[in-house]
């Protein structure tokens, strides 16, 4: 029992990383169309930057955390940004080389933070309560996940409240559509784009600092490592649809659990399977508006 | 009329969400026959083609293609069957030139399409009947322009040239002439009446311009919400008072 | 080669060439909006209307002048010209087809749209189906949409693509009617293949051949002399379109 | 002009010998590599006593970086060994230290692989030696925690991949022949949650966690052991990685048994003060592989002095070779070329806010010796 | 002079030239490890020796699984990650009959690529159901299945440390580095045969129809075709091909690597389309070159004094010869729309006009 428990607690935990990773992902290729390769960078970088931050004000400190969140936030938002700024803008409308673009771009920035910070992990220690853990029906579950979970919550929310309650969500789906003809009704549909590409950022940003404290170490590598399973989880979910990724969110992360653990480490196989069965029934994915 | 039958609709309805875009739609169009289909925007027509052609499926009825029944085949299946049509929005190989799209039409209809052992050559019939096709709806000089770059009334009459280069025996045009330029109109009517007339086909046609439509027609059918308001001969459905009010109006 | 119109223009257009891709679609078009009055811009498939209004609204790359009330805005993004007040209803309709009627038309609205009503009394259908998403209208009621969204602000003029196409007779007349009526308010550019429309609506053509201006001048004189019509647009501008192919 | 038939030649005698250490200097295992390198220029130092020349011969040394691709090394090799080289040595990864392997087979050049730790690279052909340690001495020299193995459980955790399943191979092996019941719980490569396999551990009451792990998980895969407890139940060893490792143990530090393949200060030998001072000199530190780079330095040194320029020479000279290295006494064995040499056992302790390895005991060189391969 | 241009690029469109310039190269590239030719900066050394041939030898496998990879994504557009699966299955594929069955080398080649034809006809099949990018990340999942496959199980593939090639199965003379030459012609006739029938394909009746596909799936289906097997086809021809270059990799490597499946090796064939140029075959072939040799001496000149001599904020970006191949990538996607041999068309094309205006000179 506790096992089971825990299996399902620390699943909707990675389930958490998962979302925070795919909230931008999904967001930038359903509205915007763009596969974004560049996406475990954004994460990356943030998450040393906001390693450094920490380290700087005392690694133990609550007050460190929340700084190297709001670093971590900030970071993601301005290099995604910057990207879209100066590099998918110019290719509009052509995503094929947009997602190009993405990938020399993560090729590049991977290299870059191994020159910089070393191949080497870097172990990374957080507030005392982040290493200890909370009874729940028997079963010991680290409280980082209830951090994870809770910054998910509020990561889904805020968007979703934001494209609901502004005029940015109604430009931007236009803007995915027919970017020119958008523009022909006087809206000035780059900024829009900045700002997605910003907000996905910023929570690639938030999931990267938190996945530092999941996995215990910053490294070049660390985004790159998440992607795909958010790439998954944005297929399943549908494209664009943020419930969606949510959902499939934690649906792959707590099969993922399981199976690792009751199906000798067939984890990702599962995933796979899940994806393709899931594409194969419904191809555009759970939440995906039929095209 | 005592010429065979080669499509019928049977009570065909199509329902999305709560609406019901076709409702009960009954037809049959004899062989050789060319049936105009008129009607406010929004009235179904697109979408009964759509239902014809196998674009979409019916919620009920049935459709058949000379007497055998299709409503389940495939689009592509239907168009083997002899099923051809053309789209209201233009629907191209952008990235190919007008005449490599016709070709692929012609191709398509000679068979052999998915050979890896024979390759297309300039002088091949297929290629010729393109050409052909081309020069016959005015866009010879385009041959080589890629489809995407043609003028919006040039893409036009590209859809037409890839419906006749495709051969069918019945032919859904979807507004042929919506964009062309009125001084082209004349000659496109030439050309698909004789399509209908001399080479026989069975022609279905939507269409705005009510001066086409009834220089061409053999009989009107009349949409209106999803339903089949009327079929008749031109003249009776002109007469029609509900198709005065609800569809012509006050002429401009 | 045109007579001068008195008055200011409200939009002049000047040397206007374009191309897309590497390919010249426009060579020289030169052409002025008279305030108050319908414009019409005819020619054959192909001329180079819709590039034109394409290049006014620096859709594609384009040389030349164009001036707004006197003022330049070639140099401008679109979205700029756009909010100096100037209307455009594309040629293909390019509704937002994700998108619902009502969220279309709320994209376009600017100002908090003076011209509401007027969309409501022309256009109820579309206003019934606020809800349903636009890509799923028939090609008539996104025209519809496409005419509103013009509509819904004041501008200093109308960009309009052949806003008859695809319609029913009867809407063709209605469309027709509201474009009047629109007329009134603000002056227009059209771009119209019907011929009846053409004539019922505008004051002064503007023709255009391969990309070039070849006649510009008061409309019923233009439609007057038939053998020119003839020659310019491959019509009889009197009688119907397909009398030769009826006969 | 028209090319040479065959490439390379014989070696003239008196010329310089080229020597080609093919290691990542970029790439996932470029810190290896530099430890690596580092230890090796130290190693010359000695062996050479800073000549850099064997009997006034010199050593014509190339750097080069396969970047951890094994497509890379196997072109560098390909290139000097189309040079004339006929020494090669080095890189971390046993996937490219087989690669080379093969190639020094079908070239029959010399190889002396790096810190690669397979088993399999011991005795995988003639012309193929290796200059540190191999999973069976780590696994051994971790079965010296439990006294006798006899009638005791034995729990390994480590990854589902070669490296894992190595261990728990090599696990059985050695403990298992001594009596131990081994077990296993294995966790799949690309896990990032531990939790749960960190209380199946608890879950098997073993006597001993050997735990195998290697990659930037290890930080995570410690806190889930200290977080499900299984330090208050259980012994826990396993090995001592480099230095950038020894915040991964976080917690769990002072609690964990280490072996220990070398850490800087370990072995009190000469040659490890001799390497030392070299390394600081430089501005290094002594690390867990520089031993391997020094002591393919003395092997290389060796192989050129007596091996009469031709290659089944210098395998002679190396085979059941006995030599003082940084660990302390070294032996190649002549029947597969493994490395016999000494091990240790050590401790983490707190020092300030990281902390520092003390050595516990060291373990015989017989103790872990491993079966002769194939 | 420019009258001699402007035969000349009459007679370069002429097929029987092009046809004669093609085998020009292909002779010309043949005889290089005959010959000492030395290009200071591109190859390590002169193109007999060893290292330099194989540098070649891994170019020319690269462009071969290039232009497996345009027929998938140049020709047909549909859009793999999951290509490297392919070769990977002719790489490991061949690599463990050898081992296991004891079969010599033709046989083991011969049941390959049957084994490669079966896997790619059923996963294609699947694929193949979905488009776009669903497409994308099917093909994605699978090779990432097919990764872990091989990871997972050492006994039969090595797992992570890679599978060697049982060279006594293996005729001696493709074995050793003195006889790196004759893996280099092997190569070279490989890929020869390779472009021949990428380029016979995209030329056939079906070629066309996939490019229709490419274009316009509906359009295609409204023409009676249905669009399924012209998908299928390229596919199991693009999947066939890329197996094919396994092989090849896999002798002259002596031996694979899990790389070889990765996630990131498909990306890597993805550059090299693009840094090519899409939708082109000599794209293709010219992007694999370009790109392995970049590759191979970016890490030299990474590891070179000249760079170490830099300021940090130099030295550092410019010692990882990713960082250099990532960038150079986005600029050739930014600023190089056709790739490298859009570059020269674009070259080409400027002449054109050229000599057109040099003619209207002659002529007044
Ligand atoms: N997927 C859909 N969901 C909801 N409504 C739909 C859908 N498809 C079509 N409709 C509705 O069905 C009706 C019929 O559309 P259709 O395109 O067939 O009209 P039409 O007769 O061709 O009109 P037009 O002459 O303007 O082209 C329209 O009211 C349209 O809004
Ligand atoms: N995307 C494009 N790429 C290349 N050439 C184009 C493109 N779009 C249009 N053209 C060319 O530009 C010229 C003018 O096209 P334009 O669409 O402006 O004509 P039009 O007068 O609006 O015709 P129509 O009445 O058919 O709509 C045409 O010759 C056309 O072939
Ligand atoms: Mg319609
Ligand atoms: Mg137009």
């Amino acid at each position: 029992m506790s096992t089971v428990i825990l299996l399902l607690i620390t699943g909707l935990g990675l389930g958490a990383l998962y979302f925070l990773v795919a909230s931008g992902l999904s967001l930038i290729y359903g509205l915007m169309g763009v596969l974004n390769f560049a996406h475990g960078s954004f994460l990356t970088l943030a998450a040393f930057l906001g390693w450094e931050t920490a380290r700087a004000l005392g690694a133990d400190s609550w007050v460190s955390l929340f700084a190297a969140l709001g670093v971590g936030a900030v970071t993601g938002a301005l290099f995604a940004a910057g990207t879209e700024f100066l590099l998918i803008r110019r290719l509009y409308e052509r995503h094929i080389e947009q997602v190009l673009v993405t990938v020399g771009l993560a090729l590049a920035t991977v290299a870059l933070f191994d020159g910089i910070w070393g191949t080497d992990p870097q172990f990374i220690r957080g507030p005392q309560w982040l290493a200890e853990t909370t009874e729940i029906l028997g079963a010991r579950i680290p409280n980082n996940r209830f951090l994870l979970i809770a910054v998910a919550v509020l990561v889904l929310v805020g968007i979703v409240l934001f494209l609901r309650f502004t005029r940015f969500g109604l430009v931007i789906r236009a803007g995915v559509e027919n970017r020119s003809m958008v523009t022909a009704l006087g809206i000035d549909v780059r900024r829009a784009f900045t700002v997605v590409f910003a907000i996905g950022g910023a929570a690639a940003g938030i999931g990267g600092v938190l996945a530092s404290h999941y996995f215990g170490y910053v490294s070049p590598q660390l985004g790159g490592s998440l992607l795909i399973f958010a790439f998954i989880v944005t297929v399943i979910g549908g494209l664009g649809s943020l419930p969606g990724a949510a959902l499939a969110s934690v649906v792959v992360a707590v099969l993922q659990q399981f199976a690792n653990f009751y199906l000798a480490g067939t984890g990702d196989l599962m995933v796979v399977l899940l994806l393709a069965v899931v594409l194969l029934l419904r191809p555009s994915g759970l939440f995906g508006r039929r095209t | 009329m005592t010429r065979t039958t080669v499509l019928t609709a049977e009570h065909l309805s199509l329902q999305i969400g709560g609406a019901r875009i076709i409702d009960d739609v009954s037809l049959a169009v004899p062989e050789g026959e060319m049936l105009g289909v008129i009607g406010p925007n929004g009235a179904g027509k697109t979408t009964l083609f759509n239902l014809v052609s196998g674009v979409m499926r019916p919620t009920s009825g049935r459709i058949t293609l000379d007497g055998r029944d299709v409503t389940s085949d495939a689009v592509d299946r239907r168009a083997r069957a002899g099923l051809g049509r053309s789209f209201q929005t233009s629907n191209l190989f952008v990235g190919l030139t007008a005449l490599e799209n016709v070709r692929l039409a012609a191709q398509a209809a000679l068979g052999g399409s998915f050979s890896p052992f024979r390759t297309p050559g300039a002088g091949d019939r297929a290629s010729r009947i393109a050409a052909e096709r081309l020069d016959e709806v005015g866009l010879g000089r385009h041959a080589t322009t890629l489809a995407g770059g043609l003028s919006h009334g040039d893409k036009r009459k590209l859809e037409i040239a890839m419906l006749l280069a495709a051969d069918p025996r019945v032919i859904l045009l979807d507004e042929p002439m919506a964009g062309v330029g009125s001084g082209d109109v004349p000659g496109l009517v030439e050309l698909i009446r004789r399509v209908h007339r001399e080479q026989g086909r069975t022609v279905l046609m939507v269409e705005h311009h009510m001066d086409v439509v009834l220089g061409l027609v053999d009989r009107v059918a009349v949409m209106h919400h999803g339903k089949l308001l009327a079929c008749d001969t031109p003249e009776a459905v002109m007469a029609d008072p509900v198709v005065q009010s609800a569809y012509l109006g006050e002429p401009v | 080669m045109s007579a001068p119109i008195p008055g200011n223009p409200v939009l002049r257009v000047e040397g206007l060439a374009a191309s897309i891709g590497h390919q010249p679609v426009i060579e020289r078009i030169d052409l002025e909006v008279p305030a108050g009055r319908v414009t019409a811009i005819l020619g054959r498939n192909g001329a180079g209307k819709t590039s034109t209004i394409k290049a006014i609204l620096g859709l594609i790359p384009r040389s030349g002048v164009v001036e707004l009330a006197g003022e330049r805005i070639d140099g401008l993004l679109t979205h700029r010209i756009v909010r100096r007040g100037v209307g455009y209803v594309p040629e293909d309709r390019e509704v937002f087809a994700s998108l619902t009627v009502a969220e279309n038309l709320r994209l376009a609205e600017r100002d908090g749209a003076p011209g509401r009503e007027l969309v409501v009394e022309l256009f109820p259908d579309i206003v019934q189906r606020a809800g349903q998403r636009a890509g799923t209208l028939s090609g008539g009621q996104q025209q519809m949409v496409s005419l509103a969204r013009a509509l819904l602000n004041d501008n200093r003029i109308l960009l309009v693509d052949e806003p008859t196409k695809g319609l029913a007779p009867k809407l063709v007349t209605e469309v027709a009617a509201a474009l009047e009526r629109a007329a009134q308010v603000v002056p227009i550019l059209l771009v119209e293949q019907n011929l009846q429309v053409a004539r019922r609506l505008a004051a002064q053509v503007v023709v255009i051949e391969s990309g070039r201006t070849v006649h510009a001048g008061p409309a019923d004189e233009f439609f007057a002399d038939e053998e020119r019509v003839e020659r310019l647009l491959g019509v009889h501008s009197e009688g119907d379109p397909t009398s030769e192919a009826n006969r | 002009g028209c090319a040479p038939t065959t490439p390379g030649g014989d070696v003239e005698v008196g010329a310089p010998v080229p020597v080609a250490i093919i290691t990542s200097q970029t790439g996932p295992l470029a810190a290896y590599g530099e430890a690596y390198l580092n230890g090796f220029e130290a190693g010359l130092d000695y062996a050479t006593n800073g000549t850099g020349t064997v009997d006034g011969r010199e050593l014509d040394i190339t750097y080069l970086d396969d970047a951890g691709d094994a497509d890379k090394a196997v072109t560098l090799a390909k290139d000097v060994i189309g040079q004339g080289t006929q020494i090669i040595a080095g890189t971390a990864s046993s996937g490219i230290a087989l690669a080379l392997a093969e190639q020094a087979a079908q070239n029959e050049i010399l190889y002396i692989s790096g810190p690669a730790a397979a088993d399999a690279i011991t005795g995988v052909n003639e012309y193929t030696f290796r200059s540190g340690r191999q999973t069976y001495q780590d696994v051994a020299t971790a079965g010296t925690f439990i006294g006798d193995p006899d009638g005791k459980s034995v729990t390994v955790f480590a990854q589902d991949t070669a490296f894992g399943q190595g261990n728990v191979a090599a696990v059985d092996a050695v403990l298992g022949a001594q009596g131990a019941t081994v077990t296993s719980v294995l966790v799949p490569e690309d896990a990032t949650e531990f939790t749960p396999f960190a209380q199946q551990v608890l879950g098997t009451g073993a006597d001993l966690v050997f735990v195998a792990w290697a990659g930037a998980t290890s930080g995570a895969m410690w806190q889930a052991l200290s977080q499900q407890g299984v330090f208050d139940e259980m012994p826990v060893v396993t090995g001592l990685g480099d230095i950038a490792t020894y915040g991964a143990y976080g917690a769990a530090s002072e609690d964990i048994s280490f072996l220990s393949h070398y850490f800087g200060g370990a072995a009190g030998t000469d040659a490890e003060a001799a390497m030392i001072a070299s390394l600081e000199e430089a501005g290094h530190e002594a690390d867990l592989f520089s031993p391997d780079g020094f002591t393919a330095a003395q092997m290389i040194v060796q192989a050129v002095r007596d091996g009469d320029d031709t290659v089944d020479g210098m395998i002679a000279a190396l085979e059941g070779w006995e030599f003082d290295g940084v660990k302390g006494g070294y032996t190649i064995r002549a029947d597969d070329h493994a490395l016999i040499q000494p091990m240790f056992q050590a401790k983490l302790v707190a020092d300030g806010d990281s902390f520092v390895p003390e050595l516990v005991e060291v373990v015989d060189a017989d103790t872990v010796t491993p079966p002769v391969a194939g | 002079m420019s009258t001699i241009r402007t035969t000349l690029g009459r007679l370069v469109a002429r097929p029987l030239v092009k046809w004669l310039l093609g085998g020009a190269l292909v002779a010309f590239v043949a005889v290089l490890p005959l010959i000492d030719l030395v290009v200071p900066g591109v190859l390590p050394g002169s193109t007999y020796t060893p290292g330099t041939l194989q540098l070649l030898a891994l170019s020319l496998i690269f462009a071969a699984l290039a232009l497996s990879y345009h027929v998938l994504f140049g020709i047909t557009g549909l859009l793999s990650f999951g290509h490297a699966l392919y070769f990977a299955v002719g790489a490991y594929g061949l690599g463990v009959i050898l081992e296991r069955t004891g079969l010599s080398l033709l046989p083991a080649i011969g049941l390959t690529l049957v084994g490669a034809l079966v896997v790619a006809t059923l996963l294609g099949a699947v694929s193949l159901r979905v488009s776009g990018i669903s497409f994308a990340m099917v093909t994605l999942a699978f090779a990432q299945a097919g990764s872990v496959l091989i990871r997972r199980n050492p006994d039969v593939t090595g797992g992570e440390e890679g599978l060697g090639l049982a060279t006594e199965q293996v005729p001696d003379f493709l074995v050793g580095v003195v006889d790196t030459r004759n893996l280099f012609w092997v190569a070279l006739a490989v890929l020869v045969l390779v472009f021949l029938a990428v380029r016979w394909f995209e030329r056939s009746r079906a070629g066309h129809v996939a490019a229709a596909v490419r274009e316009n799936e509906l359009r295609v289906r409204v023409l009676g075709l249905p669009p399924f097997p012209a998908k299928l086809v390229a596919f199991v021809i693009g999947s066939v091909l890329a197996a094919i270059s396994g092989m090849l990799y896999l002798l002259l490597q002596s031996g694979v690597t899990p790389r070889a499946v990765s996630a990131d090796f498909t990306l890597t064939i993805l550059v090299i389309v693009v840094l090519g140029g899409v939708g082109s075959r000599w794209g293709a072939v010219i992007g694999a070159v370009v790109y392995t040799l970049l590759d191979q001496r970016l890490t030299a000149l990474a590891g070179s004094d000249a760079i170490a001599g830099l300021p940090p904020v130099l030295r550092v970006p410019l010692s990882e010869p990713l960082f250099i191949l990532g960038t150079l990538f986005i600029l050739v996607v930014l600023f190089l729309p056709g790739g490298i041999v859009g570059l020269a068309g674009r070259v080409a094309r400027r002449r054109t006009a050229e000599d057109a205006r040099d003619r209207l000179e002659e002529t007044t």
